[in-house]
């Protein structure tokens, strides 16, 4: 049976380790925060300028001041801190972010990621997204294994690409693969599938992943 | 002191807008936008703006109304998907368009403000936000190059600010606001509390006073909150 | 939450430290240096160290301490005028110098912890600081190419510290502080007072603490002044 | 007679305007402070982190956290606000200070500038001057028209440069010289004498000045 969008969030959250300084992207990525760990503690980042993010207020609390980077009203925690904008691309930029788990649309089997832009259609823009996936010292990609069923999962990114070589690893309600970036162009077989969800079939999985990839040993 | 503080949005404009003009607006969606001063540059009629903010408001609010009169001729944003007027006049080709990724524009902004006309980043590399641009090797890895952004005007939100135009923001609505103060060849502020110099500790002080050039003192704002999201009690 | 806190500065640098590595090393002359971490270097007698620090202490004080030792191979700095010692060592060969205008410094350091492998400034063009370096022209001005700054080690003085290692400087011992604190692959920060999370208003935390991997906490601290100059009351 | 160094600093002085932002280099400029015209108020910039530079403290109430870009223990004032050194130098790089005055070694009649190294002897560093000296609105360089007899104002710099074509105005203790830096180093007659001290004859201006420069109509 494939994994449902918290059993994808729980098993991103399995990624968190102590101490970790996390940002998690719009959509299924946000509820990796309801699956942390027990014993562990994880500050998250908003790219628009605060580390220590907490939950979303009570009603009655909203503050307009006090929001995410999807324009959510949020609150604030006793670790937290606000700067400004350069100083969050700094952060993000600079490699001490250690983990960003965010939506694609598309993944190939080198670690490019499309996720901003479909051309002839409106363009919203890539906001943070460029910025997080070059700067971040681990990428995670959380996305539904394929969209009205095209894979998602490609042997090259159709779409204009947010990031090139980036992604280190992707979690699909299907599985999870494992992306090593430093095979690059160079041959096929930088892509791993390293779990499957529980019930799906290794057939399955091939069928619906365009990307060429290897399977670890024992698996399905 | 010399006087930095202007009774009203429009007194503080007067003598700085042209049309063609480049302005900064601070804010990150409708927070810490400098929303008295998008009004009266709405009033002033001034056209043909090049608007350089990470967003571009929405319908009807922040840098929406401006969107509205057709005084923009171009955005340099990193987002603009909250607004669909924006997409309606882009798609017709009454709107130009240039997309940064939010931490490039923040890092070209701080560039400007900064004497530094150029730099090298990793991010876009490998994208359509590179074509055109120079690459470089540093180490083994390729970044691209960047340009700083000096505005004629930037128009910043604060939440305090003193007659000396020390600045200080409140929570997530510093956002863009004091990188953009340092970069505009004039610096306007609009401020919720106006204190006395020295009321302000020294150490807390966000953005010194020699980037503000004006000051313009409103005690209540709109503040929409664009998504208002909240959980319920005792859960 | 992790542990940051070190019972001292010995502990607090444990395991980071090794014989030709790079060391940045906040403070402007004596102010805001970080001088139980230095005297925790000296102990160690690790050497052959790169030491980035805006000036080089003076004779027995600062850095000054690890040019007594010879612990320091190289200084790269922009002003060193206030040591014998160094002086002497420098004219025998015995250290190795290189200057950075003060303002190429920090920029250097601040780009470095942001991820800017290279940027343009004028500072230096015309002058020795610019020889062998890349000159280029932007909108007929000329510029120079100075590279970002990482070190493998920053030791950064703070006035407060909470466990999750936001830091607030106080006055003008801030300085260099803030902007190595981002620059070091592992930074440690010294802090005179220790509060918990929550305690330090998170509108004026100047360092977040996701710049900060270790913490130790010391009560007093020798605070040497250079120059006491005073004027007299009632003139 | 010659200007005095409090008659220098007072010359100097007229350059300022209200609510001018000025860094003053150690020496004879850090005289300047005392000499601001009633009636304006500046607010002074130290390069190593401090806006709104107040007096020495009073005996007893030195802090070591307070100091000056010369190490030398001073005051706060209401306007005061500090920052880092990066910001501080992306405030002079950037054009924000409006005047920097400062001492020199040599001028040069085309506005170079040397005030940092003589080669051979100890080299201290260049400090913050050379960020100045490119950063800053407007250069003023205040010093005394000869070392040792030896002119000072040079038809170019023997020592190292600071800065190339980057002073507006020279006072000596004989006069003041105003530079045209749009002139380069095109063409003599960049540099221009407009004022000399009570009483200094021409002559002997004329001879301690190995620097080409223009007499303004009617001195002398």
């Amino acid at each position: 049976m494939p994994w449902s969008r918290d059993d994808m969030a729980r098993r991103a959250a399995a990624e968190l380790k102590d101490g970790f300084y996390v940002n998690l992207g719009i959509g299924i990525p946000t509820l990796v925060s309801n699956f942390i760990p027990p014993g562990i503690t994880v500050q998250l980042q908003s790219e628009n300028g605060m580390l220590g993010m907490g939950p979303f207020p009570f009603e009655g609390e909203e503050d307009p001041d006090l929001i995410n980077a999807g324009k959510q009203t949020i609150t604030e925690l006793p670790t937290t801190s606000y700067f400004d904008s350069a100083q969050s691309f700094g952060m993000i930029r600079g490699g001490h972010i250690d983990l960003s788990i965010l939506g694609a649309m598309q993944v190939a089997e080198n670690g490019d990621l499309a996720n901003w832009m479909i051309p002839g259609r409106m363009v919203k823009g890539m906001g943070g997204a460029m910025d997080l996936v070059a700067g971040v010292k681990r990428v995670v990609v959380l996305m539904e294994h394929t969209a009205k069923d095209e894979p998602k999962l490609l042997h090259r990114c159709t779409l204009p690409l947010t990031g090139a070589g980036v992604v280190d690893m992707v979690i699909t309600d299907l599985g999870v693969f494992a992306i090593d970036k430093s095979m690059g162009d160079k041959e096929a077989g930088g892509m791993e599938l390293i779990e499957l969800a529980p019930g799906v079939p290794l057939a399955e999985i091939r069928q619906k992943t365009e990307a060429e990839f290897r399977v670890r040993p024992g698996l399905g | 002191m010399a006087n930095k503080i202007y009774p009203d949005a429009a007194a503080a404009l007067a003598g700085l807008l042209h049309d063609g003009m480049m302005i900064m607006a601070g804010g990150f969606g409708l927070c810490g936008i400098p929303e008295k001063l998008i009004a009266a540059i709405r009033e002033s009629g001034v056209k043909d703006l090049t608007v350089v903010s990470n967003n571009a408001g929405i319908d009807g609010a922040g840098l929406g109304v401006l969107l509205d009169t057709r005084q923009i001729r171009k955005m340099i944003s990193s987002y603009v998907g909250e607004n669909k007027l924006f997409a309606d006049l882009y798609l017709k080709g009454e709107l130009e368009l240039e997309f940064n990724p939010q931490g490039t524009l923040a890092e070209r902004i701080r560039a400007g403000g900064a004497g530094i006309p150029a730099f090298f980043t990793k991010t876009g590399v490998g994208t359509l936000v590179a074509e055109g641009k120079e690459l470089r090797e540093f180490d083994g890895e390729t970044y691209v190059m960047e340009r700083g952004l000096v505005a004629d005007l930037a128009l910043v939100h604060a939440w305090k600010g003193d007659r000396e135009g020390n600045l200080v923001y409140r929570k997530t609505a510093r956002n863009f606001n004091p990188v953009m103060a340092t970069a505009g060849k004039v610096t306007v502020a609009e401020i919720e509390g106006l204190v006395e110099p020295g009321e302000i500790e020294p150490d807390q002080i966000h953005t010194p006073g020699i980037f503000v050039q004006r000051i313009v003192h409103y005690p209540s704002y709109e503040k929409r909150i664009e998504q208002r999201t909240v959980r319920k009690r005792g859960a």
